[in-house]
C-alpha cells in the first residue's frame, strides 16, 4: 500500500513565489531588430533595452552559423565532400588571386540542408571554416538561406564557436613511415636508399588523400594525382597506371627522384605532412607486374600519321615529346649522343637515388610502342642539323644543360678543381662497371661547392666512393645559402648528414688554396646577402669572417650550362638566346623556324618533370604546325581520336612557370 | 451504446510526438487499438547505408529527438566492435557522463510530460525548465542543445570544456536538493496518486510476452534487469548505482520508478566527475581521412539501457566505407506496437494517454 | 551458471550439439552469432527460449543481391545469462518466404510486419504481416532493399530548392572549375579501363 | 467655420481599416497549434514553459486546428505527415500562418535524399517565415515568431491568400508529391 499524502503537501511550492523568476527576460532573447519591433508594439517597455537586447551568447563550442576566412581557406573543397547533407558546394570566383597550394573557388552554404554537424569544420584543410556562435537567423524568403560564408556573419564580426581541435580533427596529418637503408650501411654501397611502400602501407598512405585536386595545378605535367591515389586505395593499379601514364610517360623515374611541387602544394601541408605523392607513384609503378605493362602497351599506338619527327637527346623532354608524338600517330626518331638514353637521367643521378633498372623499365616501355633511339650519334657531329631538316618534318631539340658552370675564383681551374657533371656521369659508368673504382680520382678529403640537389648528389657519391675505396669519408658541403634556404629538397638534405656530410652553409668561396701543385682547401667568406636589391644575383661578403675548409679536391655544382656547338652558325644566327636559353612560345616553337622546337633547360627547366612537360607541351605544338600547315590530312577518325586524347591532357605552365 | 472509432493523434495534446492511435471505444472503454506509425518515417536505415562511417554520426542523434545519446552510443559501440577498437579510458568516463545527463533530462521530461494526462501542468513548467540548464550544459559540452553528435566511434569529439565540472555540480545539487519538491508536486500529492495508482498494470507474464523491457519490465518482475548491470558497458561496472524496481508495475510504479532513477543518475554522474582520468578522448576508426575509414566485415548487435529500455543497433559491415546495413532496435517498439495493440483494450480511453506517457513510447524511433 | 563455463561456452555448446551451425562466432563475452538452416531456425529457437533467451531483442533482415539470397536475423537475450544471441539464416530472394515465429515469440508480430513491409519477405503465420506498417501508399520496391534508390525516388518525386543566389563572378570568364572537373571525369574512365 | 465635408470610404479602404485593426489583435495574440510534426518541436517545450514563457508575446497552445492561427512545421515532413499537415492546415480558420522550422523545411535538410520526407515545404502549403537552424535553438523560434508577427504588421504574411489565389498549383504539387491527398487510415488495420 502506498503512503497517502496530505492533499497539502504539493503546496510547499507556493514558496518559489518568493523567488527571483527563472524566466529569461527578452533582453536576453531577441536580436536589436526585434526587440525595436517589440518595443514600438509596447511589450518591451523601455527603448533602452532595446540598444542592449541580444540573444544570449551561445557557448564556447557552439556549432553556429558558419564563418569562413578566405585568405587562409585553399577552397580544397573537402568540406563539400564530407558534408552528409550536400549542403556545401564550391563555387568558382575568379576574383581571387590565382597561386600555388589554392584553388579559385570557395564554399558556399545552404542553410535549407545543413545540419551544423562541423565535420567540415573538424576536416578542414586549412583550419579557414569555423563556426561562430551565432545561431539566430529567420526569413521569409527561402533563397535567402544560401549563404557564402566569409570571415564576417552578415557584415559583423562575430564570436567563434566550434572549432577543430586535435581530439575532432578527422584529417591523418602522419605520413605514413617509409622505410630507408641506414645511414651507416647505405654509405658504403650505391643501393638504393628508399625501398618503397608495402601495399598495406601504400593503401594507408593513399587514404590520406582528400581528393581536393589542389596538387595537380602545382605539377608540371599536371598529373591526376588525386585520381591515382585513389586507384592505389582502392587497389585498382592497372587503373592508376593507366591515369599515370596520360600525363607522365616517365614515372619509374618521376617516382623516384621528382621535385614533387606537388608535395609541397598538398593541402594536407598546411597543417601536417604532405601525401608521399611521390613514393605513392612509385608503388604503382613497382607493383605493376610485367604483363600489365605489356597489356596496357599493345592498346595505344595502332595507326601511324606519314609524317617524321627527329628528337634531338633523349632527356626527360626528348623522351617526353617523343612519347606524345607517337601516341599521336607520329614516326619518331630520337638521336642520342651518348651510348645509352636517358641523359640527366642516366648520367646525372646516382643510383643510390634511382638506379638503372627504374630508368629501363619507363625507356622499354616508350621503345616498345615504336619511338626509335638511334644512340651514339651526335648531331652536328655523326649528322648534320640540315639534313635532319630535310629528312623531318619537324625536328625538337632537347639537349639540356649538361656543360659545368665555373668557377671565376683564383686557383678554379686546377685539374682538381673539378665540375659536377663531369663526375657524376663517371659515378654512375662505375655503377655499371664500366669503370673501375681505381679509375675514379675521389681524394681522402673533399670540398663541394653548391646548395642545390646536384651538389648533394656530388656530397654523396663522394661520400660512398671514399667509403668504398678508404672505409672512411670526409665530405664538406659549402653553399651560399644558409641551411634552412637551400634550394635542395629536405630529403637531401636530412639524408646528406645522415650520411655524414658537414655542412658549411652561408659562405661563398674566395679562393682555392694551392700548395705545392696540389689543393689543400677551399677559403670561404661569410655570405651577407646574396641578391642585390634589384634582385640579381650578386653575393656581398663579410670578409672579416673568413674561414678556410680543408680538401684535397673540389667539386663544383653550382649550375650547368648549355652547349649549342651542335647547332649550325647559320642556324644559331636566327636563334635568339635569352641568358643561354633558347626563346620560343608556350609551346616551345621558335619564331622565324616553325619547323624546330626546344623543351627542357634549353627553354624554361629547371627540373626533370618540367622537361617532360615541355615536351608534351612541343609535341602539341608540332601536331599543331603540322596540321595548321595543311601538311597533313586526318587518316581516320581513330587517328584523330588519339590525337585529341593525347592533346587534351597537355599540361599548362604552372605558377612557377609562368 | 454503439462502438467508436476515434483518433489519439497525430494532433492532440496528450499524445508525445507525431503518432497516432487508433482506438474503438464503447462507452469510455477500449474495445481495439492499435498505433498507426510511420508519421515520422524517413528512412534512417536506407540512410545510413548512404553514408560514410563518420557521416552517419550527423544522422544517428535524429532517429530519436529526445534521448540522441543511447543512439550515438549504441552506434558508437556497434563500430567499435566491429573494427575492435579500443576506446580511451577518459572517453568512456565522459561518455557516461553524456549518457546519465541525458537520462536525467529525459525523465524529467517524461515527469512533465505526466502534467498533460494528469491536467497538472506545474510539474511541466518545473521540468522543462530543470531540463534547461540541462539542455545548456549540453550546448557548453557538445556544441548543441539537443543534436548532440559527441560519442563518435572510437571516443568523443572534444574533451570536457574547463569548468563544466563545477556547472554540472551546481546543477545536480540544485537538482537533488528539489528532488523531495518534486515527488511532493507529482506522484506524492495524492490527486495524481489517484490517477495513476492501479491504473494499466502491467503483469510479469505479459512483459515476456510483449518483450518490453526498461523500467516497464523491471517495475513488473522485480528484478534488476537493467542493461546497465547485466552486460555493463563503457565503465559502469567501476561505479555504484541500484536499479530501481518494482513488484507491481503500474503507472504509478513506473513514474516512481523513474524518478528513484534520477537520483542513481546524479550518483553515477558525480562518480564520474571524481573517477575520470585525464588523457585522449578519440581515437580513428582507422587510418586515413575521416571520408576513406573502413571497418572490417562482421556483423554485430550493440546494445544499451536508454530510459525506455534496450536500444539497440544491429550492423552489418562489408569492409566498406559506409555500412552495409544498420537495423535500429527502438527501445519503445514493443510497448509502443504491440502494447498498444494487445494491452490497451479493456482500460479506459483516458487512460491511452497515460500509457504512451508512463511506458516512454517514442515515436520518432519506432518509424526511423 | 556453472563456474567452469562463462555464458557463450555455454551457449556454444548447448547450439552445437543439437544443431548443425554453418557457422558460430564468439564476438565478445556478451554476444554469440550462429549461421544455421532455415529450417532449424524454429527449433533453435524453442530450444533458447526454454534455455532462458526468453526475450526477442530484434528481428531484421540483410539484403545480398550479389548472391541473391535475403540473411534474416534473430537476436535474443536472457537477461539472467546475460548473452545475445544472433541466428542468422539465409532465404532466396526471389522467393523470400519464412514461417513466421509468432508461436514461439509473439513479440515478433511487428518486426515481422516491417520485414515485409521494408524488403518484401513473406512470413506464413503472421496474420497481419502483408499490411502497410511504416510506409503508406507505397508505389516502388520494399526500400530498404539494395536495388532501391532513394536518391532518385526523392529526385523523380520531390522537387528540389533552386537558389537564386549567384555568387559566381559573370566577367565571363572561362571557368577553371569545368574545365578540372572535365578533366577529371576523363581520366576517370581509364580505371575501368577505356582507353583512347 | 469648420467645414466638416464627410468623405466617405470606399468598402475596399473600409474593409482595409478593419484588417488593420484585426491583424493588431491577431499578431498580439498569435495561438499556436500543438502540433509537433517532427524533430524541431523539442526547442517549443521550453518556450511554451517558464524558461522562455512565450505567453509573454501572446502565443500559447492551442489544441485543436480552429482555434489557432499559427501552424508550426516543426521540421522535416514524411509523406505521411504532409497528409494529414494539409488536412490541419485547410481545417484551420483564416487567416493563419506557418512558421517553418529548421533546414528540413527549406530544401530538404538531412533528409534531402530520403524516400519518404518532402524537401521543400513552401510548394505544398504556403510559408510565410522559415528559420534556420538544426535544430533551432529556443531563442532562434522566438526570434522567428516576433519576425511573423513583424510580417502580419507589415501585411507582408500572406501565405494564406496566396493558397487560394494558387490553390491549383499547389494542388498538382501535393498530387505530385502524395499521390493522392486523402487519408484512408483503414490501410494499417
Amino acid at each position: 500500500m502506498k503512503k497517502q499524502y496530505s492533499i497539502f503537501t504539493s503546496w510547499r511550492h507556493f514558496k518559489h513565489l518568493f523567488k527571483k523568476p527563472l524566466t529569461i527576460p527578452f533582453t536576453e532573447i531577441f536580436t536589436k531588430k526585434n526587440a525595436d519591433y517589440l518595443n514600438k508594439n509596447s511589450i518591451l517597455k523601455s527603448k533602452k533595452n532595446v540598444e542592449c537586447s541580444s540573444p544570449r551568447v551561445g557557448a564556447d563550442n557552439l556549432r553556429g552559423f558558419h564563418t569562413n576566412d578566405w585568405e587562409v581557406c585553399i577552397g580544397c573543397g573537402t568540406c563539400e565532400d564530407i558534408c552528409p547533407t550536400e549542403a556545401i558546394n564550391m563555387v568558382e570566383r575568379l576574383d581571387i588571386k590565382d597561386e600555388e597550394g589554392k584553388l579559385q573557388q570557395r564554399p558556399t552554404i545552404d542553410y535549407g540542408r545543413c545540419c551544423f554537424c562541423a565535420l567540415c569544420v573538424d576536416i578542414c584543410t586549412s583550419d579557414s571554416l569555423k563556426m561562430s556562435k551565432e545561431y539566430v537567423y529567420s526569413h521569409e524568403d527561402p533563397n535567402a538561406f544560401e549563404i557564402m560564408p566569409e570571415a564576417l556573419w552578415q557584415g559583423q564580426a562575430v564570436e567563434e564557436g566550434w572549432t577543430k581541435t586535435e581530439a575532432s580533427n578527422l584529417l591523418d596529418l602522419e605520413r605514413i613511415d617509409m622505410e630507408h637503408e641506414d645511414p651507416e650501411e647505405r654509405k658504403s654501397s650505391f643501393i638504393e636508399i628508399v625501398r618503397g611502400y608495402s601495399k598495406e602501407y601504400a593503401k594507408q598512405e593513399a587514404a590520406r588523400c582528400v581528393e581536393c585536386g589542389v596538387c595537380t595545378g602545382s605539377c608540371p605535367v599536371q598529373m591526376h594525382i588525386p585520381a591515382y591515389i585513389k586507384a592505389i586505395w582502392e587497389d585498382d593499379i592497372e587503373g592508376g597506371l593507366r591515369q599515370i601514364y596520360e600525363t607522365n610517360p616517365l614515372p619509374g623515374v618521376c617516382g623516384r627522384v621528382c621535385t614533387h611541387n606537388c608535395e609541397t602544394a598538398c593541402s594536407i601541408a598546411v597543417k601536417g605532412e604532405a601525401i608521399a605523392i611521390r613514393w605513392l607513384k612509385r608503388y604503382i609503378i613497382d607493383s605493376a607486374p610485367t604483363d600489365m605493362y605489356e597489356k596496357i602497351l599493345s592498346e595505344p599506338v595502332s595507326e601511324v600519321i606519314d609524317a617524321r619527327v627527329a628528337v634531338v637527346g633523349a632527356g626527360p623532354a626528348g623522351l617526353g615529346a617523343a612519347y606524345y608524338l607517337k601516341v599521336m600517330g607520329y614516326k619518331v626518331d630520337v638521336y642520342e649522343e651518348k651510348p645509352m638514353s636517358g641523359g640527366v637521367m642516366r648520367y646525372g643521378i646516382p643510383s643510390y637515388r634511382l638506379p638503372d633498372s627504374a630508368i629501363d623499365k619507363d625507356i622499354d616501355f616508350i621503345e616498345k610502342i615504336g619511338v626509335k633511339m638511334i644512340l651514339n650519334t651526335r648531331v652536328g657531329r655523326d649528322i648534320s642539323m640540315e639534313k635532319l631538316e630535310k629528312d623531318y618534318d619537324a625536328v625538337f631539340l632537347g639537349t639540356g644543360f649538361f656543360k659545368p658552370r665555373t668557377l671565376g675564383i683564383p686557383g678554379g681551374d686546377h685539374k682538381d678543381v673539378i665540375g659536377a657533371m663531369t663526375f657524376l656521369p663517371q659515378v654512375r659508368d662505375f655503377e655499371r662497371r664500366v669503370l673501375k673504382l681505381e679509375d675514379i680520382d675521389v681524394a681522402k678529403s673533399v670540398v663541394v661547392i653548391g646548395g642545390g640537389d646536384v651538389a648533394f648528389d656530388v656530397a654523396r657519391s663522394a661520400t660512398r666512393l671514399q667509403m668504398l675505396k678508404y672505409g672512411k669519408s670526409d665530405v664538406k658541403l659549402t653553399s651560399l645559402e644558409n641551411e634552412d634556404q637551400l634550394p635542395s629538397s629536405d630529403d637531401e638534405l636530412i639524408e646528406g648528414s645522415e650520411e655524414g656530410i658537414e655542412l658549411f652553409c652561408g659562405n661563398g668561396p674566395q679562393e682555392v688554396m694551392i700548395k705545392n701543385n696540389k689543393v689543400t682547401g677551399l677559403r670561404l667568406w661569410k655570405c651577407l646577402c646574396i641578391f642585390d636589391e634589384a634582385g640579381s644575383f650578386n653575393p656581398e661578403y663579410d670578409k672579416e669572417c673568413e674561414q678556410i675548409i680543408e680538401g684535397q679536391q673540389v667539386y663544383i655544382a653550382i649550375g650547368q650550362s648549355p652547349d649549342y656547338d651542335y647547332i649550325p652558325k647559320s642556324l644559331q644566327g636566327k636563334l635568339q638566346f635569352v641568358r643561354g636559353k633558347i626563346a620560343a612560345d608556350e609551346f616551345g616553337q621558335v619564331k622565324d623556324l616553325p619547323w624546330l622546337f626546344v623543351g627542357g633547360d634549353i627553354l624554361r627547366g629547371p627540373d626533370l618533370i618540367s622537361g617532360v612537360a615541355d615536351g608534351h607541351r612541343a609535341a602539341q605544338g608540332i601536331d599543331e604546325y603540322l596540321y595548321t600547315n595543311a601538311k597533313k590530312k586526318e587518316a581516320s577518325d581513330t587517328l584523330k581520336e588519339m590525337r585529341l586524347a593525347a592533346k587534351a591532357q597537355t599540361p599548362g605552365l604552372t605558377f612557377r612557370q609562368k | 451504446m454503439k462502438e467508436m472509432k476515434l483518433f489519439l493523434g497525430p494532433q492532440h495534446p496528450g499524445m508525445h510526438g507525431n503518432a497516432s492511435v487508433h482506438i474503438y471505444v464503447d462507452g469510455d472503454i477500449i474495445k481495439k487499438s492499435f498505433l498507426l506509425p510511420g508519421m515520422l518515417h524517413r528512412g534512417f536505415e536506407k540512410g545510413m547505408e548512404r553514408h560514410s562511417w563518420v557521416n552517419n554520426i550527423s544522422l544517428i542523434p535524429r532517429v530519436c529527438v529526445v534521448e540522441p545519446d543511447t543512439n550515438e552510443m549504441a552506434f558508437a559501440m556497434a563500430v567499435e566492435m566491429l573494427a575492435k577498437l579500443e576506446v580511451p579510458e577518459r572517453a568512456h568516463w565522459i561518455r557516461m557522463i553524456i549518457l546519465e545527463l541525458a537520462r536525467l533530462s529525459i525523465h524529467l521530461m517524461a515527469y512533465g510530460g505526466l502534467g498533460s494526462p494528469t491536467g497538472l501542468y506545474t510539474m511541466m513548467y518545473h521540468a522543462h525548465t530543470d531540463r534547461n540548464t540541462i539542455l545548456n550544459i549540453f550546448e557548453k559540452i557538445t556544441g548543441h542543445r539537443v543534436y548532440h553528435q559527441y560519442i563518435v566511434p572510437g571516443g568523443v569529439r572534444k574533451d570536457l570544456p574547463v569548468g563544466i565540472e563545477k556547472d554540472i555540480h551546481s546543477f545536480l545539487d540544485d537538482l537533488e536538493s528539489r528532488y523531495e519538491e518534486y515527488r511532493d508536486l507529482g506522484i506524492n500529492n495524492p490527486t495524481i496518486q489517484a490517477r495513476i495508482n492501479d491504473t494499466i498494470p502491467l503483469p510479469a507474464e505479459v512483459v515476456w510476452e510483449l518483450g518490453v523491457t526498461g523500467i516497464g519490465m523491471r517495475s513488473a518482475v522485480n528484478k534488476p534487469y537493467d542493461l546497465r548491470k547485466v552486460k555493463p558497458y563503457a565503465r559502469y561496472d567501476q561505479v555504484e548505482f541500484d536499479v530501481p524496481v518494482a513488484p507491481y508495475s503500474d503507472a504509478y510504479a513506473r513514474v516512481d520508478c523513474k524518478l528513484q532513477e534520477v537520483v542513481q543518475s546524479i550518483g553515477i554522474i558525480r562518480q564520474c566527475l571524481a573517477k575520470m582520468p585525464e588523457g585522449d578522448v578519440r581515437v580513428p576508426i582507422s587510418r586515413g581521412q575521416a571520408m576513406r575509414w573502413t571497418v572490417p566485415k562482421g556483423h554485430v548487435y550493440a546494445c544499451v539501457e536508454s530510459s525506455r529500455g534496450e536500444f539497440g543497433y544491429f550492423m552489418v559491415s562489408d569492409g566498406g566505407t559506409n555500412p552495409y546495413r544498420v537495423g535500429v532496435r527502438g527501445a519503445s517498439y514493443p510497448q509502443g506496437l504491440l502494447g498498444i495493440e494487445k494491452y490497451l483494450p479493456g482500460t479506459r480511453l483516458d487512460d491511452a494517454a497515460l500509457w504512451v506517457d508512463t511506458m516512454g513510447v517514442c515515436s520518432p524511433e519506432i518509424d526511423r | 551458471m556453472t563456474n567452469s563455463m562463462s555464458n557463450t561456452e555455454f551457449v556454444t555448446n548447448l547450439v552445437e550439439s543439437k544443431f548443425k551451425v554453418l557457422s558460430t562466432e564468439v564476438l565478445d563475452k556478451y554476444q554469440v552469432s550462429f549461421e544455421v538452416k532455415k529450417e532449424d531456425v524454429h527449433s533453435l529457437l524453442s530450444l533458447l527460449k526454454t534455455s532462458g533467451w526468453i526475450q526477442l531483442s530484434y528481428l531484421s533482415a540483410v539484403d545480398w543481391p550479389n548472391d541473391n539470397e535475403f540473411e534474416l536475423v534473430y537476436i535474443v537475450f536472457n537477461w539472467d545469462k546475460a548473452v545475445h544471441i544472433q541466428i542468422r539464416c539465409r532465404l532466396d530472394r526471389e522467393t523470400a518466404s519464412m514461417n513466421s515465429i509468432l508461436p514461439i515469440f509473439p513479440g515478433c508480430k511487428y518486426y515481422e510486419r516491417e520485414a515485409h513491409e521494408f524488403f518484401g519477405i513473406k512470413f506464413p503465420g503472421n496474420p497481419d504481416h502483408e499490411k502497410q506498417l511504416i510506409l503508406e501508399e507505397w508505389d516502388d520496391i520494399p526500400p530498404l532493399r539494395k536495388d532501391f534508390d532513394p536518391r532518385a525516388y526523392s529526385d523523380r518525386k520531390f522537387s528540389k530548392m533552386e537558389y537564386k543566389n549567384d555568387f559566381v563572378n559573370k566577367n565571363g570568364e572561362v571557368s577553371k572549375q569545368d574545365a578540372r572537373t572535365k578533366r577529371y571525369d576523363d581520366i576517370d574512365k581509364l580505371r575501368t579501363g577505356g582507353k583512347k | 467655420m469648420l467645414s466638416t465635408k464627410f468623405s466617405p470610404m470606399s468598402k475596399e479602404e473600409v474593409d482595409r481599416k478593419w484588417w488593420e485593426i484585426g491583424d493588431f489583435f491577431r499578431r498580439n495574440s498569435l495561438w499556436m497549434l500543438m502540433y509537433c510534426t517532427g524533430c524541431c518541436a523539442i526547442e517549443l517545450p521550453p518556450a511554451m514553459t517558464s524558461a522562455y514563457d512565450m505567453e509573454r508575446l501572446g502565443m500559447g497552445p492551442m489544441a485543436t486546428p480552429r482555434q489557432a492561427d499559427v501552424l508550426l512545421v516543426t521540421g522535416y515532413l514524411s509523406l505521411k505527415t504532409l497528409r494529414r499537415l494539409i488536412y490541419t492546415y485547410e481545417q484551420m480558420s483564416e487567416p493563419k500562418y506557418i512558421v517553418g522550422f529548421g533546414s528540413c523545411t527549406i530544401n530538404g535538410g538531412i533528409y534531402h535524399d530520403s524516400h519518404a520526407v518532402i524537401n521543400q515545404l513552401n510548394k505544398y502549403i504556403p510559408v510565410d517565415v522559415f528559420v534556420a537552424g538544426c535544430m533551432p535553438n529556443t531563442e532562434a523560434v522566438m526570434n522567428g515568431f516576433v519576425d511573423l508577427m513583424d510580417l502580419i504588421k507589415n501585411k507582408k504574411a500572406n501565405g494564406w491568400k496566396d493558397y487560394h489565389e494558387r490553390y491549383e498549383w499547389y494542388l498538382a504539387n501535393q498530387k505530385a508529391a502524395l499521390g493522392e491527398v486523402r487519408v484512408h487510415d483503414e490501410f494499417h488495420e
